[in-house]
């Protein structure tokens, strides 16, 4: 009844003058009829929504039922990962929001004293998480697509590494809630900073052998289902091959056209194979010659790098589990 | 309803999850119950028999009882992804609360909906998808009422 | 093994191909099965019905077809103007003589299936009189497909030596005068 | 597909046995007819029919056409020539090496008498021959045009045909096709031909 009278008396305020009169009668009457004022109270709340929009999201941390100490176990336990919490905790902690607490405290009155926040904030985490990320994909890469280039390693890492892929992990792992952070729909960049520092954090608090484990099945299983120029961006396949080519000690590739359909239509399709010393290195379709040539240089590379679609997957087996089953076999054939 | 008019999707999984390790996607449920309503009574047995060993066998949830005046006692589970799945829980025993709360913990927190295929992959072919040149040996000469 | 990208694979995969059929001396019916099937794209694995995925079929020589038994007579078209007095009927050489196309167009009319897709099918169907194809047309060409009836030779088309070859059944009289 | 099994009968024949007749070309004159020992000889005793001008005197020869090996059939003992060389139910239409055999140069059948043929062979060969010129097959075997007769030019090419059973003059189309259940069918080929030897699965289907 309590939440009813507020509604009303809201509804007053926004309806104006010539509504009082009725809404004052609601008000005494308190009749169990039928709401009249129910329908004009509905449709008036509708204009004001469609007129201002969705109200803005609050963060979860402003929502009922939040424990921000069990919240970050409850992380380092979801992820099976052994996190100092201490060091997790200042991981979430961005700059951003130590400057902005503070100026609200400061708005507020508070003297210098009492505004300080005596908090850590993830700076440094940052610094050496990103680091380490960064160190850790490129060994990674050359240990399992040996044949790649430096500049193909590097699209790899930066593609992993980038705002949109690691903003899509901690989005999927609630860091997104847990960072702190002056806005509140947090921007990409302070996100994608939070989760290095999560990764620096795990690094300092557990070493490097499990923020490498980390990293591999958080980061590293995004690359599933991905093709490789979809990271990296080459506009000159032809080049690149003719260099790959040249390096390796084999005669540049010729184009021939294999086959061509409706040529004189708008919707033709040539196949374009690439021959090197008089064998098919790789051929590939398109709507015109110079893209169907374009897309078998970009299947000789992928060839050539071992990126192919029927490549043999890679490993993300954990280690431990070998000791494990053999113990248990030895228990099997004891008993 | 036709099946083609419900939404659906495809089948996936939430950031390959189990590829690499298995993260467990709940990580939040409230239990929303009244002190002393008829129809949170099967809550109040949950909170008393299971719902600490719930949270001792489950570290990675965060389990948050809240007693409030209302009729209908509902547990809000949260996922990972963002998704917030609501379920009334009136006039349930206990075991059958244990039974949806484990439920809900496995679950991945996806949309339940029409899933397409019961098997879903971004490359489907290991051996090439099909073109209208499969298996045809490179055409040598031109087609045509000239070439005989 | 292919790696194509995806966009490229796509374009591979749905292009349409073109069919050439040569209909010199070929019964209508068995060019007009292998037009239909082609035309709807049944022949090929990614077959849906749903899915617009038919090919071009070219064919050549309608002129010279051939059919069996005496239908050149015996079969009739049919056709209403919609006109009082407008029923129309002729015969297949009567019909071949106004239009050497018509009678396989038709045959193919008839084989595909009987939905709004099929004026879009008979649009793909290229049909050509004689063996002289406009240039575009030969352009576009894929694959020209296996003639389904084996022409058999005339007599004067064996050599000499195949005429040797095959030997003597009966030996006439020596007094016997050839005609 | 007789030629085929004409041709491995040959194969069989020529290595079993040589036997190469010569015979001399010797002229005779056509008006004094001489008899002949029939089946003594393997050689085929046909006369052309050769005119030589010499200024005044026109001296019209019969020479006999030799053949300078013809290997044996596989069953020497039949009469009809179809049963000697093990072809019933062998031979079709198509066979134009084999029918031109039985027909004269205008296109007609050769008696009986002198091919030898037994009465269904001759039959059904008489009904190959007929499709056979109906199709085109024997451009060469028509009826001699009169002297100084030029046919006239036709401005469509000839409707090609196969499998014609009656001539093309005598049939009518059919505008009455019937109800489904009892429909006027067009009949293609001969049941003469029905039992022969076919190489596909499906069945023989005569009536369309």
């Amino acid at each position: 009844m309590a939440a009813c009278r507020t509604l009303l008396s809201r509804g007053v305020l926004t309806l104006g003058i010539h509504y009082q009169h009725v809404c004052r009668s609601v008000l005494v009457t308190q009749s169990r009829e039928k709401k009249r004022w129910m329908k004009a109270y509905t449709l008036l709340m509708e204009r004001k929504r469609r007129l201002e929009g969705p109200p803005p999201p609050t963060p979860r941390s402003q929502q009922p039922n939040w424990d921000y100490h069990a919240e970050v176990e409850a992380f380092s336990a979801r992820l099976k990962e052994r996190f100092s919490t201490d060091l997790l905790k200042t991981a979430f902690v961005n700059p951003c929001y130590i400057r902005s607490e503070e100026e609200r405290r400061r708005s507020l009155g508070l003297d210098a004293e009492s505004t300080a926040l005596n908090l850590r904030d993830n700076t440094e985490l940052q610094e050496h998480g990103r680091k380490f990320t960064l160190g850790f994909l490129r060994d990674w890469c050359r240990e399992n697509l040996p044949s790649l280039p430096e500049d193909g390693v590097a699209a790899i890492v930066s593609h992993l590494t980038g705002s949109e892929v690691m903003c899509h992990i901690a989005r999927n792992l609630a860091v997104e809630e847990l960072a702190m952070t002056a806005e509140f729909p947090v921007p990409e960049d302070v996100l994608q900073a939070t989760f290095f520092a999560v990764i620096g954090a795990l690094e300092q608090s557990s070493g490097s052998e499990r923020a490498g484990l980390f990293i591999r099945d958080f980061l590293v299983t995004q690359l599933i289902d991905k093709d490789l120029f979809d990271m990296w961006k080459v506009v000159n396949p032809m080049g690149l091959l003719v260099e790959e080519l040249s390096r390796r000690g084999a005669s540049p590739p010729e184009p021939r056209l294999l086959q061509s359909s409706g040529a004189s239509t708008v919707l033709p399709l040539y196949f374009v194979g690439l021959y090197c010393d008089k064998k098919l290195l790789a051929h590939g379709p398109g709507e015109t010659l110079s893209a169907a040539e374009d897309e078998a240089a970009r299947v000789a590379l992928r060839k050539l790098f071992g990126y192919t679609e029927n490549r043999k997957p890679f490993d993300f087996s954990t280690k431990q589990e070998q000791p494990e089953t053999s113990a248990v076999k030895e228990a099997i054939s004891r008993g | 309803m036709t099946a083609r008019g419900t939404p659906s999707r495809f089948l996936q999984s939430v950031l390959q999850n189990g590829v690499g390790r298995y993260v467990c996607q709940l990580k939040r449920v409230s239990l929303i119950f009244s002190k002393n309503g008829q129809s949170s009574l099967g809550v109040r047995e949950f909170i008393e028999d299971g719902v600490v060993d719930f949270a001792e066998k489950n570290p990675g949830i965060v389990v948050y009882v809240s007693p409030e005046s209302c009729r209908i006692p509902k547990i809000v589970a949260e996922y990972l992804n963002g998704n917030v799945k609501k379920e009334l829980v009136t006039n349930k025993t206990s075991q059958q609360i244990a039974e949806l709360i484990t439920k809900m913990a496995n679950q991945s927190g996806l949309d339940i909906i029409r899933i397409r295929k019961p098997f879903h992959t971004d490359s489907p072919s290991i051996q090439g998808q099909w073109h209208p040149f499969t298996n045809r040996p490179p055409s040598t000469k031109p087609v045509g009422p000239q070439a005989k | 093994m292919s790696s194509f990208s995806r966009s490229a694979q796509q374009w591979a995969t749905f292009a349409r191909s073109w069919y050439l059929i040569d209909a010199r001396m070929q019964p209508p019916g068995k060019i007009a099965a292998m037009c239909s099937v082609r035309l709807q794209g049944k022949h090929k694995p990614i077959y849906h019905a749903l899915s617009d995925i038919g090919d071009h079929v070219v064919v050549m020589n309608t002129r010279h077809i051939a059919f069996s038994g005496n239908k050149w007579e015996q079969k009739v078209y049919s056709s209403h103007t919609g006109y009082p007095g407008g029923f129309k009927q002729l015969t297949a050489a009567q019909m071949h003589q106004k239009d050497p196309t018509a009678i396989i167009k038709l045959a193919v009319y008839g084989m595909l299936p009987k939905n709004l897709k099929r004026r879009t099918m008979m649009q793909r169907l290229h049909l050509f009189t004689d063996d002289v194809l406009p240039d575009d047309i030969l352009r576009n060409l894929t694959e020209e497909l296996p003639q389904p009836r084996a022409i058999p030779r005339k007599l004067s088309e064996y050599t000499q030596a195949e005429r040797d070859a095959f030997p003597q059944l009966w030996t006439p009289p020596e007094d016997y005068r050839m005609k | 597909m007789a030629a085929l099994c004409v041709l491995k009968s040959v194969r069989t024949a020529l290595t079993a046995v040589h036997c190469a007749v010569n015979n001399t070309l010797t002229p005779r004159l056509l008006n004094g007819p001489q008899l002949s020992f029939f089946g003594c000889t393997s050689s085929r005793g046909i006369r052309q029919v050769v005119e030589k001008q010499e200024g005044k005197t026109t001296v019209i020869e019969g020479l006999t056409v030799t053949t300078p090996e013809s290997p044996q059939p596989p069953n020497p003992t039949a009469k009809c020539p179809i049963y000697r060389w093990n072809l019933q139910n062998k031979y079709t239409y198509t066979d134009v090496l084999l029918l031109s055999q039985f027909i004269r140069s205008d296109g007609g059948m050769l008696p009986r008498r002198i091919t030898g043929l037994c009465a269904q062979e001759h039959r059904k060969v008489l009904v190959c021959v007929q499709m056979a010129h109906r199709a085109g097959l024997l451009p060469d075997h028509r009826p001699r045009l009169p002297e100084g007769h030029v046919p006239k030019p036709k401005s469509n090419p000839p409707l090609n045909r196969y499998l014609t059973r009656y001539s093309v003059k005598s049939v009518k189309p059919i505008y009455r096709k019937g109800m489904k259940w009892c429909k006027n069918r067009m009949p293609v080929g001969h049941p003469a031909l029905k039992d022969n030897i076919r190489y596909s699965p499906k069945p023989l289907y005569t009536k369309h």
